[in-house]
């Protein structure tokens, strides 16, 4: 176990020996960044493992995102919850807004995945565009219209308390979902991606197995949106149900490689750091562009993402017979 | 009746305003290899489907071992003790061979297939021995012949632990030297109990694997018998010449 | 209820240009172009550039917008598209980011703030008591006529029967010596010259923005989805569903919620009938 | 072959990748912490892509020039960096912690609209760095800094006034020239459904009957993603009001070409921010001529105080492209700069932060019209110079906490609105034609009605 957990393990202790780096110069504008980029790395890992690893390609993530962000802060915000204002705490509304987030899933997005392709993606843009709707429209002083609710409270305060928080966040997610995209209940996923009808013919429930990835997809999208939502400590509804957001989740996954966890997991940070780093040379829209363009050039060319770049250069060292002998034939 | 394995009764299936198959029936007994002829577009897949339960029957119904399976999603039917191989074959593009194979033995349950209770690969690697893919157990399905593609999928099937195949046009493409080897395999199986279906508008790679045929054409039942009976049938012919 | 049925019929007429030029092109190469909306937002700009910043008469607007968004739709097949064919994730996502880039782009070019393309047709008339635009009612009948052409194109001539004939059966049409290839070209052709007739209209009907796609995608989205994708009938009826419906809402309910029934009963369809109302 | 080629791209596309990580990281620890003869940094957030976000933008960029001309703040220059925040609220949030940790600016300007600076809020509260919000006038930012001043929400300013007083100055406007001078006493209440919208609607909505003596017969509240403005004003002219007051600043462009596409009967007055903006006759497609818009006094088809006046012409001598004229907050940023500047000239430095904004509240600031920042009478042809603007923020003790009084007549008492109309033919194609016309002291044009509003809907006095 721990054998196979060591690059797990050297990542954790890297990542979180950083800050100490702090006082000595390192720029605590990076920890900044690594806490966007974890909370992009858990999207991107929630959206692998619904669409990377079953197909599905959902379109509405931020539903699930969003739903779970704004009944957390709803219940949470200065105001209460109206007309009763009644404020509660924390440690009851984070995991209200998780549990918003898998009752959401399953109740919206599970049925639809009795349609495939590109139909389960517009399915869940629609539901992603009706909850916007909703959310400006039905009783604006409750969820704040379309200026949503800011000033919510913050889980704790500060960039180096929140680095370890969304650290931990990210790193048991990435694990958990490593460990399941590596055991059995993976390869059926991904083979339920390639050929849906086979795996059925095995003799598998597809619909067994599709529901257990999406629940792990809508906890730890729920997961991530509470905490993310507490961090930036205000919601509305552009940023919530943003398409900049949904194609940030998107392209992470894509240009990481889709159905690999560590792939999404890198896009998530690379993607945050990329906007980032471009940000003083290029003004404005013009940043917006090349990244869009760094975006579609990965998906023409590079359709495998980092992962697949990473297996390319891994198999100059790994010829066939290497191969075979890891399967002993 | 306990001597039948799998009964079709009065199964038909409309496409539209076409009638693919209709009020088609016929039924396997206990250790027998049944064929199933006809021309091309007569129905033969259109049938395994609905065996399978890929599509649903618009009526009739599907019995095997004696339990009424016509509303079973097709994995409980593979549960039961059905498989099927692909006119087309398909294999997992991004799998090598024994991964592929070993897929089909996953357990059907989540914490199962945590607890890793999918095949070890030995005997994977065994099953694919045995239909002989020994040398291209590590190779991916773009490397493979068609028939090593067509031996992939009767691993696959193989590896369910059925107790009747479904096989699928499984000689059409190959050369004469494969179906010999394929021929042979399917009668080694025979001997250890296994049944079949198998699906063909190649007679002469029938004739020694079948006990007895059935001939469908537009979707309809037109005659069953041995096979030379069947041959000779004057409907037959007529349906494949005329 | 006058004012439903009179701005119903005439929105369902853009939305039916519109969605049209997206389910041709699903219907003959199975993939969804994402950013065919994106033409309808250049081809508006375009439009608004030729006319009024530089003073061309309406025609050459005409025909610089539609050259324009022919041009986009040729060079996103030619691009990339056509490698991808038998990958319809990577058409849906690249093309996805590719309306994003051609937002990028317009906002680069015309900023973000809104603006009023002059109409085409000034004046307003009252029909049965209610005040119609004659640019909308000039719109709605170019609809017409453009969708008119097109049925008529694909039903009589060879390269609609050939498109006819890939949408049907791929191996069939290709046996029978169809070049899928030049079909689809055409086909992609088509539907961005459609764009840009639509992006004309759309835009002097609302307003030029570059965020202008996102509606008139999501309800292209809605309409193909009900009508059947591929289905140029299912599409021309399922525009009217949603038109009304949506003025309906507009009118009678809360305008915030316009896009929501659209939404609502396409999710209806897609579970229940998946192929949609006229799909095959 | 082909195979190995894309091998070796995708090496070189990692290597390059994981540089482009790396580079940053390494630049950013050399950086290292600021040493005192270092030049302060303002940092200014807003959507670059915008007229009122390049309006504060370039306005910005002026004043620092400036101060930087006249020796800098303390005898250390101001160094400019921007980060653009796109209107998306999550880009703001991302730009106001670049400015804040990469930059660690000393004070900061934003454009942003509302959403976007309530998404910064928060941000705003954990850093505490002198912010000027120099375009959302949002009541509930001013309500969070009130409730949250000593958390940090005092860092927070705003040099023009919110929601509220500027509801209080439509109010005044209405009952001065609508009531007074037109003898109009019905209207409808027009405005989008923003935060903005919402926020003045309330209070007019509340004080235009008790405040102007002028009856609501109907509200008409609209989405600013509404294409077809048809059945809008359907509704409107149903009511059959002397005037609609309109209230608008997101999207003022379709609502007003469907006002002149369906010629609608009734006068139309109240807010309309992008009718205050030189390029509205073009984004109206030549549509403009009638529009009037009530607004804060900088506004184009005035003559100028001389201060202001050489801001629009260093201005127009350095910008060319869109917008060619500031907008309203392009003046109030640049004034507000000055403030920020001058109170932490007075406290020595922006920290602490107590003392700035101790020196800052201090603000009290007239713009005379023909003598700028001095009085001078003797350059008035009346003999007597005009109280212009009037800046000073309200204290921790006021309801609005640190937003700003712009009172032109200097008498602290109510703001007074100013209504520019654009006249109906625009006659120079580059300079915006339009003339002021209230109130009475600074109008130099007539207005005119459109031609389609027929005699009898006229004015009835």
């Amino acid at each position: 176990m721990i054998r196979r957990l060591r690059w797990w393990l050297i990542a954790i202790a890297v990542m979180c020996v950083l800050p100490l780096f702090v006082p000595l110069g390192f720029p605590v504008s990076v920890i900044r960044l690594l806490v966007m980029g974890s909370y992009l790395a858990i999207f991107a890992m929630s959206w692998d493992m619904m669409s990377g690893h079953t197909g599905y390609i959902s379109f509405g993530h931020p539903f699930l995102i969003g739903l779970a962000g704004y009944v957390t802060a709803f219940l949470s915000h200065q105001e209460g919850f109206q007309p009763p204002h009644i404020v509660l705490p924390l440690a009851v509304t984070l995991p209200l807004g998780v549990a918003a987030a898998v009752g959401g899933g399953m109740l919206f997005f599970f049925p639809s995945m009795r349609v495939r392709g590109p139909y389960f993606a517009l399915v869940s843009l629609a539901f992603m565009e009706i909850l916007h709707r909703l959310i400006i429209a039905v009783r604006p002083e409750f969820t704040g219209g379309d200026r949503g609710l800011p000033n919510l409270p913050s889980v704790v305060m500060g960039a180096i308390p929140n680095y370890y928080l969304s650290l931990g966040l990210m790193f048991a997610t990435a694990i958990g979902l490593w460990y399941v995209s590596r055991s059995n209940v993976g390869n059926v996923l991904k083979a339920i991606r390639m050929d849906e009808d086979v795996v059925e013919a095995s003799g598998i429930s597809t619909y067994r197995f599709k529901r257990f990835a999406f629940l792990l997809s809508a906890v730890t999208a729920g997961l991530g949106g509470v905490f993310y939502t507490h961090y930036l400590a205000s919601i509305n509804p552009r940023r919530a149900f943003s398409a900049i957001l949904l194609l940030d989740i998107i392209i992470s996954a894509v240009i990481g490689g889709m159905g690999t966890i560590v792939g999404p997991m890198f896009g998530g940070y690379f993607l945050t750091f990329i906007l980032e780093y471009l940000r003083p040379y290029l003004f404005g829209q013009w940043r917006l562009l090349a990244y869009a363009l760094v975006a579609i050039f990965m998906v023409i060319y590079k359709p495998k993402g980092f992962y697949g770049i990473a297996q390319d250069v891994a198999s100059w060292f790994q010829t066939r017979k290497r191969r075979s002998a890891q399967y002993g034939y | 009746m306990a001597t039948k394995l799998i009964e079709i009764k009065g199964l038909t299936k409309k496409f539209g305003g076409l009638v693919a198959v209709n009020d088609f029936s016929f039924h396997v007994e206990k250790g027998e290899a049944l064929g199933l002829m006809g021309p091309n577009g007569s129905g033969k897949t259109t049938v395994f489907n609905l065996v399978m339960g890929d599509l649903k029957p618009d009526s009739g119904e599907i019995i095997f071992e004696g339990k009424d399976i016509t509303n079973y999603p097709t994995y409980q039917r593979v549960k039961a003790g059905i498989a099927r191989t692909y006119q087309v074959p398909r294999p997992f593009q991004e799998l090598p061979v024994i991964e592929d194979i070993q897929m089909s033995t996953i357990p059907d349950s989540i914490m199962g297939s945590f607890r890793g209770r999918a095949m070890p690969l030995e005997k994977v690697a065994k099953i694919g021995e045995d239909v002989g893919l020994k040398e291209h157990l590590s190779m991916y399905p773009r490397e493979l012949t068609m028939g090593d593609l067509r031996r992939v999928e009767l691993a696959k099937a193989l590896a369910t632990n059925p107790k009747i195949v479904l096989l699928d046009e499984i000689f059409a493409g190959l050369t004469v030297a494969e179906i010999g080897e394929l021929d042979t395999l399917l009668q080694q199986r025979r001997k250890k109990g296994l049944n079949f279906i198998v699906v063909s508008h190649d007679l002469k790679a029938l004739a020694p694997l079948v006990d007895r045929v059935v001939v469908i054409h537009f979707g309809e039942f037109i005659a069953e018998g041995p096979f030379d009976k069947i041959v000779n049938d004057e409907r037959v012919k007529a349906a494949y010449f005329g | 209820m006058e004012q439903i049925l009179i701005q119903g019929a005439l929105l369902s007429g853009l939305y039916a240009l519109i969605a049209m030029g997206f389910t041709m092109i699903f219907g003959v190469g199975r993939v969804l172009n994402l950013a065919h909306a994106g033409y309808v937002m250049v081809a508006g700009y375009s439009y608004f550039w030729a006319t009024y910043m530089m003073g061309l008469p309406i025609v050459a607007g005409f025909a610089i917008a539609i050259a324009v968004s022919t041009g986009l739709a040729v060079g996103t097949y030619l691009g990339w598209v056509r490698r991808f064919l038998n990958d319809p994730t990577i058409v849906f996502v690249s093309t996805f980011i590719f309306a994003l880039i051609l937002e990028h782009v317009m906002t680069l070019a015309f900023f973000r703030e809104n603006i009023n393309v002059p109409p085409i047709v000034v004046g307003m008339t009252q029909v049965m008591g209610c005040p119609v635009s004659n640019n909308l009612v000039a719109a709605v009948i170019a609809s017409w006529a453009c969708i008119g052409a097109v049925l008529f194109f694909v039903r009589k001539t060879h390269m609609g029967r050939a498109m006819r004939a890939l949408a049907m059966d791929r191996r069939g049409a290709i046996i029978s010596g169809i070049n899928p290839d030049m079909v689809n070209l055409t086909t992609w052709a088509i539907s961005g010259a459609l764009a840009g007739v639509a992006g004309v209209f759309w835009g002097s009907y609302t307003f030029l923005v570059p965020s202008l796609w996102v509606l008139p995608l999501i309800m292209s989205f809605a309409i193909v989805v009900i009508g059947g994708l591929g289905s140029i009938e299912g599409t021309l009826a399922a525009a009217h569903i949603v038109g009304f419906m949506e003025t309906a809402t507009v009118l009678a309910i809360n305008d915030k919620l316009r896009s929501v029934p659209g939404l609502v009963i396409m999710i209806i369809v897609l579970l229940a009938r998946p192929k949609g109302l006229f799909g095959r | 072959m082909k195979k190995k080629g894309l091998q070796k791209l995708g090496v070189l596309i990692s290597v390059v990748l994981a540089l482009a990580i790396v580079l940053p990281l390494a630049g950013g620890c050399t950086a290292g912490a600021p040493a005192p003869e270092e030049p302060w940094k303002c940092g200014y957030i807003g959507a670059l892509a915008t007229d009122v976000g390049r309006s504060s933008q370039r306005t910005t960029q002026i004043a620092i020039d400036e101060i930087n001309a006249a020796g800098g703040l303390l005898g250390r220059q101001i160094e400019y960096v921007e980060a653009d925040s796109t209107e998306e609220p999550l880009e703001g949030v991302k730009a106001y912690e670049y400015l804040a940790e990469h930059h660690k600016v000393d004070f900061i300007v934003s454009g942003c609209i509302d959403d976007v600076s309530l998404g910064w809020m928060p941000r705003l509260l954990e850093y505490k760095i002198p912010t000027l919000d120099t375009w959302t006038s949002a009541i509930r930012c001013i309500e969070i800094v009130h409730d949250d001043y000593e958390a940090g929400g005092k860092a927070y300013f705003m040099p023009h006034m919110n929601d509220y007083d500027q509801g209080a100055e439509y109010v005044a406007f209405a009952n001065d020239l609508l009531a007074a001078e037109m003898g109009w006493d019905t209207m409808v209440l027009y405005y989008e459904d923003t935060a903005y919208g919402c926020g003045v609607a309330e209070w007019v909505r509340d004080e235009i009957g008790p405040g102007a003596g002028i009856e609501t017969l109907g509200e008409v509240c609209y989405d600013i993603g509404t294409f077809d403005f048809t059945p809008v004003y359907s509704k409107i002219v149903a009511y059959d009001p002397d005037f609609i007051f309109h209230i608008c600043s997101v999207n003022c462009v379709p609502p007003s070409a469907a006002y002149v596409e369906m010629e609608i009967p009734i006068p139309i007055f109240g807010v309309n921010v992008a009718a205050c903006s030189a390029e509205f006759w073009d984004d109206m497609g030549g549509m403009a001529g009638g529009f009037n818009a009530t607004m804060p006094p900088p506004t184009i088809g005035l003559e100028w105080d001389p201060v202001s006046q050489a801001l629009i012409d260093k201005y127009k001598a350095r910008w060319t492209d869109r917008p060619i004229f500031p907008h309203f907050n392009g003046f109030n940023a640049y004034q507000g700069i000055y403030h920020m500047v001058e109170a932490a000239e007075r406290a020595g430095g922006f920290e602490p932060l107590d003392k700035w904004v101790k020196e800052m509240e201090k603000t009290d600031q007239i713009l005379w019209r023909y003598g700028g920042h001095e009085r001078r009478d003797d350059l008035s042809p009346t003999g007597q110079d005009i109280k212009w603007q009037y800046y000073m923020y309200y204290g921790p003790d006021h309801d609005y906490t640190h937003s700003c009084v712009l009172d032109q007549t200097g008498e602290h008492g109510r703001p007074g609105g100013m209504v520019m109309q654009w006249k109906l033919e625009k006659q120079d194609p580059l300079e915006a034609t339009v003339g002021i016309i209230h109130p009475e002291r600074w109008r130099n044009t007539e207005f005119v009605f459109v031609p389609w509003i027929p005699e009898e809907k006229r004015i009835q006095k």
